[in-house]
């Protein structure tokens, strides 16, 4: 039976690790609402010596691999530096739980921009943050290169889905070659907009369909 | 691999009655003939006379005659040939603009766009909360150019009955069309066509526990419609394609089996399930209208948690439900029912339905209850949310 | 009352295969779920596997992917996808013109006049004799607006194939999709996609000894293709509906019991038929070419009598047969496909197909021929024609 | 099981009456082709002083309600004077026969216009002939009486079918109240011109429909 999680994702969906708060937390990263159905908190304690993780904890409100994730991506990142931690990728995350579907990478990712939130929050707090990127095409590319094509299992950029990018006084333009009704075009539109929106110099995201 | 034990998800499909198959059985092996036009041969005539005797019985329970009764593949079919072939009929003649509810399934809905896309005028009724179609609303919007009202006779997801003979009557009044999609009330909640001036009403055999592949469209005699899938003359010519006879015999004996007394049992189990629910665990809402529903149809949401997850854990402990969870839905949208009347993503992601049948017990409802209870207790553990 | 022991209208539809029902049973009544999203209930996901399995199944004996095969409720809905479907894509970026065969069945002509009602234009490509389509004129015809090019492998009535190989390569040479209905040659005559760069097939499982209200269509991937039905996101996003998962595990079975071995079996029953009936009664014609034909097929005319008395006294004695007889049709119109291969109304309504399938025996096919001998004697005593 | 013929017709189909050619015939009537699918001879033998039809027979090419009806028809008409059996209808066939399904009196009023064609000839050649009426828009609608709407089992005429007639210069066109590409279209067609062309004064029959 082709189930849709591994046995790795359902064993830590079943018993999540570092489930919780950490009260006394470093750092603290939110990402997602309950208004686009996932949202997940990350808390940290970090050695301000080594810029080690000694602990780690996070909350899920999500699906099965949002949670899976948060617990794999807890597990990964402890007792690593946070330079380490930061390089933490889905694709990290993914090997280590035996594969998670592509269709809900959507999901998934929310738990590693958790941590990563988390780790910004810290760098943050104690001065560790480099001079702030402006946001040109070539970033929100890279950007969209998280924003997985359901329909193929790739990213939108990959796939050719991303027919046009346009970045002018704070609004993102995206064009994605795709029917405005088809099946997943409000799913990717709403992982753009997630994915650019949060952006220092970023006013507004525009995701316009070619038909 | 898990154990379903207990199937909450009557809406979605039912389990088909053993009684069922043994009516179709001498349509699959000695009359497996198409209905031949009454000059045909003997087999062919034997066949045809199965297929009218299933017609007769299905259009009898509506208060039709058997020549109002065309059978599809299925509902999504049907709605597609009420709406469409409305609108062949009547598009160049009468006008482009038709009304729907929000709230529709996807068949009425998605037909509406399709319409939509070829410069049709489509209006969204407003509902209320509860879902229900605010009937002045529905009267404004009827104008001289509007060839058909659809509205559904209860919602898929939460359950909501709308008032159907009032909807007809408005309709009838301002010289509209009504089509009605009656998939999920199909003989749960009655409707006769004597009695309600409807003009197309929407059924389906899997709903009660007939098969799969098979439903139907009731067509007042002189509505005006084309038809709308091309090929051969069957169904009055208004439905070509070979005869689905061990489908309609199917149908009709699933009809046949449906009585008031099993109804009130299930929503007896209905009552029980939502009342321990609504009481016992805190931060539940009920979707839906609180009286005017599908007697086999709860819909809560639980505040905090997402229902793929809830659904995932249920599944592990042998129940299977339904959520409106955008996790959940092969498109991945959240559910347009609970945006539609009203709620927030949160509401619909954390919305769970429990659809009762024939074979659900009553001693499985309180296992359900604590199943619920304990799940949701765990997510909410896990749970960002609703801690401060 | 008559017993019909002997049916040879194998075309029109055929008997069951016990063995289809037992692979359909578990889907009734254990793995009743609709096939829900990946995400769904354990139920939903095995029920999702099964779907899957038949179709990939399917599928592969047309040497195509899974991903590229959808299903539908039948041959009709299926031409009807292929034709609609491709207009939608292509109507406005493209063109609007179609090109097909005057000896279509049904479902691929009336959705061509479809078309043309909506402004489309249809070329009818020319046909020889015996129904072979006129390459020359196929080629001649496909211009620049040409988007689609529908004509049947084999010929519903006549049993006439089609050089499809030959046809799929003008329509990739001049850059146009190819459409095929496949429904009558359907594993009697071997279809390979690799092979033959076909873009839509539509096939049945009613003709094979499957269930009836179940087909498909082959979809070639990258096909520019629109949805036609509206309404869920189910196949691919390309045929809505709750998935008949019965009925696609039972037309999988069905595929599965075809063999070569039984084909050539048929071939002969129909060989040692066609033999003694153009023998033995005089005044006899072949309709249909001689040598590509379906191997199920007989089709002939007998002159100065008409199908229907025929077709009646071959019932009285068990035979189940079909004519080309107006008088048989639903329409009371004469064969198009004799009319269509430049035969005259008397060929039309004087001739009778006879189509085996797997339940027909070898020692039926003396009694059939002097049945038709007999009576076709008969209603020629009665005829005025013929006697000069 | 509703068989469409009575078991009446399935007796005069199996073992028809009166089947046959008169060599010696004092008249014959021909109605059809084997173009329409449906033909009917009859032959008489008339009683010169009496004018009783002494001996008539009939051949078909046609279906079970064409020969049946032929078959009842020679019935009834033989030892009747041709007067009487000129009034002979399709209605006294059909309640002869315990009922003919309305969707095929196509087929079985051809037998019926084969007799009234065998007298007509008879008083031709017997110079009985009244003055030939000419056709007249009044003539017409009578005759399309004896045309069946399929659908309805009523004569085209009595179900509304027919919005409009009119006769001009040997051209009859009727209008009929139905799409081109309905279902019976072409059967109806067919019957209209098969009862008015062969009028004296009728060059041409032109069915028209409203869609």
């Amino acid at each position: 039976m082709p189930l849709p999680y591994s046995a790795i994702v359902m064993e830590h969906f079943r018993n999540p690790r570092n489930v919780g708060r950490i009260e006394d937390a470093d750092a603290k990263g939110v990402e997602g609402s309950p208004a686009c159905g996932d949202m997940v908190a990350v808390y940290l304690k970090v050695d301000p010596e080594t810029h080690v993780i000694t602990d780690i904890k996070f909350e899920s409100y999500g699906c099965a691999s949002n949670i899976a994730t948060g617990s794999i991506i807890t597990e990964l990142a402890k007792g690593k530096t946070i330079e380490e931690a930061k390089k933490l990728t889905w694709k990290d995350a993914s090997e280590a739980l035996g594969g998670l579907p592509p269709i809900k990478v959507h999901c998934s990712v929310l738990a590693i921009d958790g941590l990563r939130a988390a780790i910004e929050n810290y760098e943050e707090k104690h001065g560790l943050v480099k001079e702030r990127k402006p946001t040109t095409v070539e970033l929100v590319k890279k950007r969209l290169k998280r924003v997985v094509n359901p329909v193929v299992g790739l990213d939108i950029v990959r796939s050719n889905l991303v027919k046009d990018v346009e970045v002018k006084d704070g609004v993102v333009r995206v064009v994605l070659d795709l029917p405005e009704d088809h099946q997943f075009a409000a799913a990717i539109k709403e992982d753009i907009v997630d994915k650019l929106e949060p952006r220092w110099d970023v006013n507004e995201v525009i995701v316009e369909f070619t038909e | 691999m898990f154990e379903t034990t207990v199937y909450l998800d009557n809406a979605a499909s039912t389990r088909m009655d053993e009684r069922v198959l043994e009516a179709m059985k001498p349509y699959f092996f000695d009359l497996y003939a198409v209905a031949t036009s009454q000059f045909g041969y003997s087999l062919g005539i034997e066949a045809r006379d199965a297929l009218d005797t299933a017609r007769a019985q299905i259009a009898g329970v509506l208060g039709a005659n058997p020549e109002e009764f065309v059978f599809t593949s299925g509902s999504t079919e049907s709605s597609n040939l009420a709406i469409k072939g409305v609108a062949l009929a009547l598009g160049e003649k009468k006008g482009r603009h038709i009304v729907i509810s929000p709230i529709e399934d996807f068949p009425v809905l998605h037909s509406a766009r399709a319409l939509e896309r070829q410069g049709f005028r489509v209006t969204r009724v407003r509902v209320d909360e509860t879902g229900r179609v605010d009937l002045d609303h529905l009267r404004e919007s009827i104008t001289d150019e509007t060839i058909l009202v659809s509205v559904q006779a209860a919602n898929q997801e939460i359950g909501t009955l709308q008032d159907v003979k009032a909807i007809a009557e408005i309709c009838k009044e301002k010289g509209t069309l009504f089509h009605t999609d009656a998939t999920h009330s199909f003989l749960r909640v009655p409707l006769d066509v004597r009695e309600v001036p409807v003009d197309l009403i929407t059924v389906s055999a899997h709903t009660i526990h007939g098969p799969k592949g098979i439903g139907g469209l009731y067509v007042r005699k002189g509505t005006p419609i084309r038809k709308w899938m091309d090929g051969g003359y069957q169904e009055f010519d208004l439905r070509p394609g070979v005869e689905n006879i061990p489908g309609a015999v199917g149908f009709a004996k699933a009809v046949e089996l449906i009585t008031p007394e099993e109804t009130a049992r299930i929503q007896a189990m209905r009552d029980r399930l939502l009342e321990r629910l609504l009481n016992e665990i805190p931060h539940t809402v009920l979707n839906g209208h609180p009286v005017h529903r599908l007697p086999q149809n709860a819909n809560v949401s639980f505040r905090f948690i997402e229902g793929e997850s809830l659904l995932l854990h249920l599944d592990m402990r042998g129940f299977a439900v339904s959520t409106g969870s955008a996790c959940f839905s092969r498109s991945l949208e959240a559910s347009h029912v609970i945006l539609g009347i009203g709620g927030n993503h949160e509401r619909a992601h954390g919305s769970v339905r429990f659809t009762f049948g024939r074979y659900n017990k009553e001693e499985d409802v309180d296992a359900v209850v604590e199943a619920v209870k304990e799940v949701v207790a765990e997510l909410r553990r896990i749970s960002p949310l609703g801690k401060e």
